[in-house]
């Protein structure tokens, strides 16, 4: 079960920036999978074009018994959003990004005011036009108190409701609180799909979008059916529909594919054994996608010991990422050594300290922590916290440092004991823009803020790359945050899990990547 | 025999036990005549309704037959496919239990109960051919609304009802009181003699087998030891165990306890007349005892002094046993006194509950229980139910003295001090009661209570426990008040009696004065149904009152019609005469 | 007779108002402020004081245990914390697709264990007994998620004759839910079949073994009336009681099961509410599921009067 | 009680119940479950919790005897023990919920009354509420946890085991040993230890094996469920609730701690059976 008992956090991991499948992560995975006796684990879904038409059946996590389509609330219902609407801005396959309902989009010289240029001829469900007025209007109902939307909280501090400026039906300018040259990528949020003007009582049950499929039915929490949008802007889908099912229940989603009652399951990170079992299976298979969420070891930086700078160093380097990798993640994955963000991100920084066990001893003894033990907490919240437990105990053993592994209940962990131990385990969701990403879980203060960490210099270079226009004078920024995160901070993050998702053999045309997945051009073999 | 509709050759029968065979019935072998009686007589245990039930090819489960044959009306019974054994069962033998009330269904009518068991007679018809009343409503009913007497007569209704042969008739009137038992065995004895079936009656009670049968087979341990026309077993046994077995009986006409010897000698031991200067150990006075709103025990009187026995007689519901448990603090009375030592500087409230009577009053009023199998805890030694109340009343001061009394006391009630170690399941009936006494009398009782003490035992057993107790109250000066149903029982251990009824006093006097002229009309009722062990015996009481119609007569102020010598009779009057009765 | 079944009934009543006030005390019992776990971690000191005023925690807990009886007197168990919606409505809707396999279930379960129980009872000791008390055997020994996993892989996965979960939520109706509803009943009967073939047979020995049976076949009446007119009436007494009991367990014990086959039943809904905390549907659940246990009891009881003359025409309470 | 009169009652249940096969297999299949449980750390060589990445879902083999799971544990060291603790919280539970429940049992048959009249409704409305609930509330309200659990199966199935006991003790009350006890004037205490509680040690202990039974499965359901023993604690519930999708790729992985756990009960139904036959003891179960 990943995160529907927590709605709200989903929406703080997902975000716009893309993790794709990289060229930079694959020698990894090669590496780790070579072991002899390893469990080959299924390489990828089936490939060719999909047959137009038919009704691909999707089994998914409820989010909550209070489901709702708006796409702006807490608690929308994550898998109907890209089927119904179209945002600004998306994430293209290489991490950059792409046009959607904006064609085109620029900064002014100090990146204070962005001017987006919008698709013409785009209709909503219900027929309407797609104009300035709705993009606008999206953006205001995101920062409406009454929506209380997780991305508002990302947004008002850049966006003035009251600013916002239609000059003609096809523009929109946003004129910004502060100068930000990484505006764009934060509409690639999914709570940022642009609804009709004024729908703010309508939208959650209703569903209008200009998305590729247009609404039929929604039950919270229950199951629902979306209908080809033959006027969709970019051409009609693949397929005549697709039917949602929500079940809560991870074995009963993996049995519901294997009896072949659903083709896909969104939002399931199938463990190892059940995603051999299906790719045995004649009626599934698996499919990967990379890099889909980063596993974390947060140290409080302020509990002691990890007050001390030279311990955190001393945590981090005691223990080998490519060893985890290999016993939690059974090689499905990419080493992060400390580097929270993806390979696969433009401004992603390879460069980090080597393994050093030795090194960890010698700063453990300055530190005066020589022998170090602390408590390390996982849950069955996910199934990979207590592997990853497992496997940092055992290879920083070798510096020393005695882990305590300790579960906690599932179901109070994220109230009880993140943020309140000194050490645990825990992960994100991929695709958040370098920026957010920094902002959100490192900045001084910031709520999401896992390790306490508070570093004046980390935040100074953070806003001196917001306001820099020039691409690579602001990659060569962000590499210096990566730098501080990596050296002086408190998160330890061994590393980037690939998410296996079980799908029918009988589907075409899968692509999903990050937050990202392709609705229009999946498709079935032999659908209609 | 030719004319045997019943006859049973050599017949064996053994069950498994613990993986081997247990004989219960050794080479048994009976014939009955058409239109005759005969009698399977026998202690518990003797094999007797074993050997009943083979006649309608029953055995219990887990029994099998080792060895013989039983054959009715010509029909190997244990050789017949089960459809010739159904039709035999229900058309050429039927059964009447023991207990009519276990024996019915209790889900089902009376009046279908009936009907099924085949036969061409209406039901109604069979229902007032055994007398009961308003038959159309009874067969409607179900057999918990009909008392003991009715469901025994339903029962026998059932069995002629198909118009068998053959009548087995397992104990039919144990469990029932003496004046119901005499109407239901004259109804058996006219319906035998009416449709000329041939019957084997079951009993322990040789009474019952003398009024009955033209024959009498003796089982012991599932052997015969002796078979005769009644007349000459009851006048002239051969066996020496018959001989006991007759001799052990008690008789209305004895004096006092018989003695019987080893080959069934029989010698009447007289009563020791008590001391008039006997102080009262127990009075009571005026007793009134109710269970909710219903009065079981209404206004008793009586005294009972030290080495004195009292015997209370009555049929049950006669309140008998609740003034008994009343005495012993089992119970609140609702009304009246009871006194310990009334004469004494320091009598004793026996009308409080046992738990608020000092510890001196609980241990000198002690009760013997009526069923010996329950009254002793069944995973404690004996031993230890004696030590118990030794240490708990601190007659006995330490562990090593308290053994030694409980040694003495089994000893005193005749046993073997060394079964102190056994359980009770260890012992035989007879030797658990003896127990059960010798528990009371860890107390150093000066009254003791025996309710119905002798009711579940053979009657050799039962003769000894009487004599054991008459002379631990000589022993001991032990004020005792018996309580039975059992006239002839009574007859020869009692001082005085008590005869209840309802929760009343109808009767009382001493036992010579109340035996030789019963004055109350349910006395001579009571008596006249009691069935002596002879099947020449005569009514004990002559005429006909056991019909006769009466009512309560007594006033307030004017209860007792005085008959001298505290013999004295609760006033009546026939039902139809306003003449009040006086003196026979 | 009217007496007796009045005062079963007051019984009742009287031990749902026990069972009510006992849910209520255990379900305040529970830890974290039900108002900071709706809103969240974010959720700021005023919103969670304005939603304290609004869910009455304000209030002593005596008074909240009234108007929380007084409403669900009126069928108003509240709304839930999670999604709003009328306690009330979600939660008959769960009961009724409960219901749906409780019915087949006990069809099921009940008339076949009955019958077997009764073969095992006859037979006793000889081999139809030896293989009836053995399945059963194994059926209570194996748990029931056990019996359901295996029931899906082997009629699900294996053989594709059923679905192996429920896709539609809790507003399916009946036509949608019935093709899967006959796996999860086959799980719970399996596992309830198994105490009442065994009830069933223990009694039916004990009954045979009775005098009055003992009577009826010397009466001549072949077996089949024997043990139809005679024994099963009184057979079927004890076993009442244990089926009442099992109908009551599938109110609340098929959590395990559905949770297998994701059936939107009560069991389900009863997992989700306690892992949301929802308060308000746990009170009801545990509410509707004494009613329901009270009134298999109070059926018991009657079907027990039925089969009983004795309780019939006099009525003792025990 | 004094050794003298423990003896013969002792040796007379011990021979009673050599009679009954059915008990004796058994006692014997939990006696055989209790050795392994408490040998584990004999019997195998691996550690039930230690993952191995490079040794996950192996069939059977000579280092695996039963395969090995997704994380690479070995399957037969986690079922071995896994015992432990279906075994240590199943016996605490039941004790604590058998004593409890004798205790006051017998004390509600022998006061009778308003007392009992009370505790029989307060209990039949413990009662009402499903099982389930009430343990999944328990546990939801303290944290799961070896002693959570054992409370909250005290909690659950103390009422029944009251029934049962009180029951039992209601045939021993009108006994005439204990009203000689009665009229003697002993205290409650003293009644019940020295005159009930002798003569329904046999119903007390066929209440413990049927009770244990239902323990193992409650304990190994709320383990499925997540809500008992957390991973990577070797629990037969939750290994199945962990395998049970792989079943196909790894039987073994599910088969083995389905199999543990379904000879445990069916060891202790069949004592229990045994026992309840040996001994005499009329089982009138309530269900569960």
């Amino acid at each position: 079960m990943s995160d529907i008992h927590h709605p709200a956090r989903r929406s703080v991991l997902a975000a716009g920036v893309a993790s794709a499948a990289s060229l930079g992560a694959s020698w990894l995975l090669t590496g780790c999978t070579g072991a002899a006796s390893a469990p080959v684990l299924p390489a990828a879904a089936q490939e060719g074009t999909p047959d137009r038409g038919g009704t691909l059946r999707i089994a998914r996590p409820p989010a909550s018994d209070a489901e709702t389509l708006d796409p702006a609330s807490a608690l929308s219902a994550y898998e109907y959003l890209g089927a119904l609407y179209n945002r600004l801005v998306r994430v293209a396959a290489d991490g950059t990004l792409a046009p959607d309902l904006a064609e085109s989009w620029e900064p002014d010289a100090k990146a204070s005011t962005w001017t987006f240029r919008l698709r013409k001829g785009v209709a909503f469900h219900d027929g309407r036009a797609f104009t300035s007025a709705d993009a606008a209007y999206t953006l205001r109902h995101i920062l409406d108190k009454a929506t209380a939307s997780p991305q508002a909280a990302v947004l008002a501090p850049l966006v003035d409701p009251a600013a916002l400026r239609t000059p003609d039906e096809h523009t929109l300018v946003v004129p910004l609180k502060t100068p930000n040259a990484e505006f764009p990528s934060l509409l690639t949020h999914y709570n940022c799909y642009v609804v009709p003007d004024g729908s703010a009582r309508s939208i959650g049950r209703t569903g209008i979008g200009t998305g590729p499929f247009k609404l039929e039915s929604f039950a919270p929490a229950g199951p629902g059916r979306v209908t080809a949008y033959t006027d969709h802007w970019a051409g009609r889908p693949v397929l005549d529909a697709i039917a949602f099912y929500s079940v809560a229940d991870m074995s009963a989603r993996s049995n519901a594919l294997l009896a072949g009652q659903v083709d896909l399951l969104s939002q399931t990170n199938l463990d190892f054994a059940t995603a051999r079992v299906v790719a045995a299976s004649d009626r599934a298979t698996v499919a990967r996608v990379k890099n889909a969420q980063w596993y974390v070891l947060p140290m409080l930086t302020t509990e002691k010991p990890f007050t001390d700078v030279r311990v955190r160093q001393a945590m981090k380097l005691a223990y080998d990422p490519e060893h985890v990798v290999k016993v939690a993640l059974q090689g499905a994955g990419a080493a992060g050594w400390d580097n929270p963000v993806p390979p696969s991100d433009p401004n992603h920084l390879s460069a980090h300290p080597a393994h050093d066990p030795e090194k960890a001893r010698y700063l453990l003894k300055q530190a005066g922590q020589e022998g170090l033990a602390v408590d390390l907490y996982t849950s069955s919240y996910d199934p990979i916290f207590t592997p990853m437990a497992l496997a940092y105990q055992d290879s920083a053993k070798r510096a020393g440092i005695r882990i305590r592994v300790k579960t906690a209940a599932a179901d109070s962990y994220y109230t009880q004991i993140w943020m309140k131990k000194p050490l645990m385990a825990t992960y994100w969701f991929t695709g958040r823009p370098v920026d957010q990403l920094f902002t959100q879980i490192f900045r001084s203060g910031s709520s999401y803020n896992e390790t306490a960490w508070s570093d004046k210099a980390f935040d100074a270079v953070l806003d001196r790359a917001r306001r820099e226009t020039d691409d690579t004078k602001r990659r060569e920024l962000y590499g210096e945050a990566q730098t501080l995160v990596i050296e002086k901070g408190g998160a330890m993050t061994p590393m980037f899990a690939d998410r296996l998702v079980g799908i029918s053999r009988k589907v075409r045309g899968y692509d999903e990547h990050g937050f990202e997945f392709d609705y229009r051009g999946i498709g079935l073999k032999g659908g209609a | 025999m030719s004319g045997s509709i019943v006859s049973v050759n050599s017949l064996s029968v053994a069950y498994r036990s613990g993986g081997r065979d247990v004989p219960v019935v050794h080479e048994v072998s009976l014939e009955v005549a058409q239109g005759r009686t005969l009698a399977l007589v026998g202690e518990s245990g003797s094999g007797k309704s074993t050997v009943a039930a083979t006649l309608l090819g029953h055995l219990r489960y887990g029994s099998r037959i080792t060895g013989g044959s039983v054959v009715v009306d010509g029909q190997d019974v244990f050789a017949l496919p089960a459809r010739e054994l159904r039709r035999l069962r229900g058309s050429t033998v039927a059964l009447v239990g023991q207990n009519a009330g276990h024996a019915l269904t209790p889900s089902m009518r009376i009046g279908r109960q009936i009907a099924e068991a085949g036969g061409s007679v209406p039901v109604v018809d069979l229902l007032e051919q055994v007398r009961l009343p308003r038959p159309a409503e009874l067969a409607r009913r179900y057999p918990h609304e009909l008392s003991g007497g009715q469901q025994q007569r339903v029962a026998i209704a059932m069995a002629v009802a198909a118009r068998p042969k053959v009548l087995v008739l397992d104990e039919p009137t144990t469990g029932l009181d003496v004046v119901t038992q005499r109407g239901v065995l004259d109804l058996i004895a006219a319906l035998r003699d009416e449709l000329g079936l041939a019957a084997v009656l079951v009993s322990h009670d040789l009474g019952v087998v003398a009024h009955m049968a033209d024959e009498v087979t003796v089982l012991r341990s599932g052997r015969v030891v002796e078979a005769a026309p009644t007349r000459t077993l009851f006048t002239a046994p051969q066996d020496p165990y018959t001989r006991r077995l007759l001799a052990s009986v008690p008789r209305l006409d004895d004096a006092g306890l018989a003695v019987v010897g080893e080959t069934g000698e029989r010698e009447v031991r007289p009563k020791v007349p008590v001391p008039d200067d006997s102080p009262v150990a127990v009075s009571a006075v005026d007793v009134t005892v109710d269970y909710g709103s219903a009065r079981a025990v209404h206004g008793v009187s009586f005294d009972v002094r030290r080495g004195e026995v009292l015997a209370l007689v009555g049929e049950s519901g006669s309140g008998k046993s609740t003034l008994a448990w009343t005495l012993a603090g089992l119970r609140t009375p609702s009304g009246g006194t009871m006194t310990h030592q009334p004469g004494h500087t320091d009598p004793g409230d026996l009308a409080r509950p046992a738990g608020r009577r000092p510890l001196s009053l609980r241990r000198r009023v002690q009760l013997v229980f009526q069923n010996a199998d329950t009254s002793l805890n069944p995973r404690r030694s004996v031993g230890d139910a004696i030590r118990r109340p030794l240490r708990f009343f601190g007659t006995a001061d330490s562990r090593p003295q308290a053994a030694e009394r409980a040694r003495g006391l089994i000893t005193d009630v005749r046993l073997d001090p060394d079964l102190a170690d056994r359980l009770p399941a260890q012992l035989s009936g007879g030797q658990r009661q003896r127990i059960g006494i010798a528990r009371a009398l860890a107390g150093e009782p000066d009254v003791l209570i025996a309710d119905e003490i002798t009711t579940a035992l053979d009657v050799s057993v039962q003769a000894d426990v009487l004599r054991l107790l008459d002379d631990l109250r000589r022993e001991r000066q032990l004020a005792c008040l018996f309580i039975s149903h059992d006239l002839a029982v009574v007859r020869g251990i009692a001082d005085r009696v008590v005869v209840l009824r309802n929760g009343v006093v109808v009767e009382e006097g001493p036992t010579d004065a109340v035996f030789a002229s019963p004055g109350h009309p349910y006395t001579r009722q009571l008596m006249a149904a009691a069935l002596e062990p002879d099947p020449d015996a005569h009514p004990f009481v002559e005429g006909d009152t056991g019909d006769l119609d009466w009512e309560d007569a007594a006033e307030p102020d004017d209860q007792w019609t005085e008959h001298g010598d505290g013999h004295r009779v609760r006033r009546w009057r026939t039902a139809d005469a306003l003449v009040t009765e006086g003196v026979s | 007779m009217l007496s007796f079944v009045a005062r079963r009934i007051a019984a009742a009543f009287g031990t749902l108002l026990l069972s009510s006030v006992l849910v209520f005390l255990a379900v305040q019992a529970l830890p974290g402020d039900v108002a900071t776990q709706v809103l969240g971690k974010d959720a700021t000191p005023d919103a969670v004081a304005a939603l304290r005023t609004q869910l009455g925690l304000d209030q002593p807990a005596w008074e909240r245990y009234f108007d929380w009886v007084r409403g669900a007197l009126h069928g108003d168990f509240g709304t839930s914390l999670v999604s709003g919606k009328a306690v009330g409505g979600e939660v008959s809707l769960y009961l009724g697709n409960s219901a749906l396999i409780a019915l087949i279930t006990v069809l099921f379960a009940v008339t076949g264990s009955i019958v077997l129980g009764i073969v095992a009872g006859l037979y006793r000791d000889r081999w139809p007994d030896h293989l009836i008390s053995t399945v059963s055997l194994v059926g209570m020994s194996v748990p029931e998620f056990v019996v359901a996993t295996v029931l899906v892989l082997c009629f699900s996965v294996a053989l594709p004759w059923f679905p192996a979960v429920v896709l539609y939520g809790p507003e399916a109706s009946v036509g949608q839910l019935l093709p899967a509803v006959w796996l999860p009943a086959l799980a719970l009967a399996i596992v309830m079949a198994a105490y009442i073939v065994r009830m069933t047979r223990t009694s039916v020995i004990d009954v045979m073994a009775g005098e009055y049976v003992t009577t009826a076949r010397l009466k001549g009446l072949s077996t089949w009336r024997v043990v139809t007119r005679h024994a099963l009436p009184s057979a079927l007494l004890p076993t009442l009681h244990v089926i009442a009991l099992n109908v009551a367990w599938l109110a609340g014990g098929v959590a395990v099961v559905e949770n297998v086959f994701n059936y939107p039943g009560i069991g389900k809904l009863m997992l989700s509410s306690v892992q949301n905390r929802d308060l308000p549907v746990i009170q009801a659940i545990a509410l509707v599921s004494a009613v329901v246990y009270v009134c298999c009891n109070l059926a018991a009881d009657l079907a027990a009067m039925a089969l009983n003359p004795k309780l019939r025409t006099r009525g003792r309470t025990r | 009680m004094t050794a003298l009169t423990l003896a013969p009652v002792a040796g007379r249940a011990w021979r009673t119940l050599r009679t009954s096969r059915t008990a004796v297999i058994g006692l014997a299949i939990v006696a055989v479950h209790v050795l392994i449980a408490l040998l584990a750390p004999v019997l195998t060589s691996y550690d039930p919790i230690a993952n191995d990445s490079s040794e996950a879902l192996l069939g059977p083999s000579w280092s695996h005897w039963e395969g090995t799971d997704q994380y690479g544990r070995d399957v037969l060291a986690r079922v071995l023990y896994g015992g432990r603790y279906a075994l240590g919280v199943s016996v605490t539970a039941t004790l604590l919920t058998v004593a409890l429940g004798t205790v006051v049992g017998c004390a509600a048959a022998l006061r009778g009354g308003w007392f009992d009249d009370v505790l029989g409704r307060v209990l039949d409305a413990i009662l009402s509420v499903p099982s389930v609930l009430a343990l999944l509330v328990i546990v939801t309200a303290l944290g799961t946890g070896p002693s959570v659990i054992v409370l909250a199966i005290a909690v659950v199935y103390v009422p029944q085991v009251v029934r049962v006991v009180r029951g039992a003790a209601l045939a021993v009350v009108p006994a005439d040993y204990v009203t000689a006890a009665r009229a003697r004037g002993e205290g409650t205490w003293a009644i019940l230890r020295r005159e009930i509680l002798p003569n329904i040690t046999d119903v007390v202990c066929v209440e413990f094996a049927m009770r244990a039974s239902w323990v193992v499965l409650l304990i190994s359901s709320l383990s499925f469920l997540g809500f008992g023993a957390d991973p990577p604690t070797p629990d037969w519930g939750l290994m199945v609730a962990e395998n049970r999708t792989a079943i196909t790729v790894v039987p073994m992985a599910s088969l083995a701690p389905i199999i543990a756990l379904a000879t445990l009960v069916v060891g202790l139904n069949l004592a229990a059976d045994g026992l309840s036959k040996a001994w005499g003891v009329d089982r009138i179960r309530e269900g569960n």
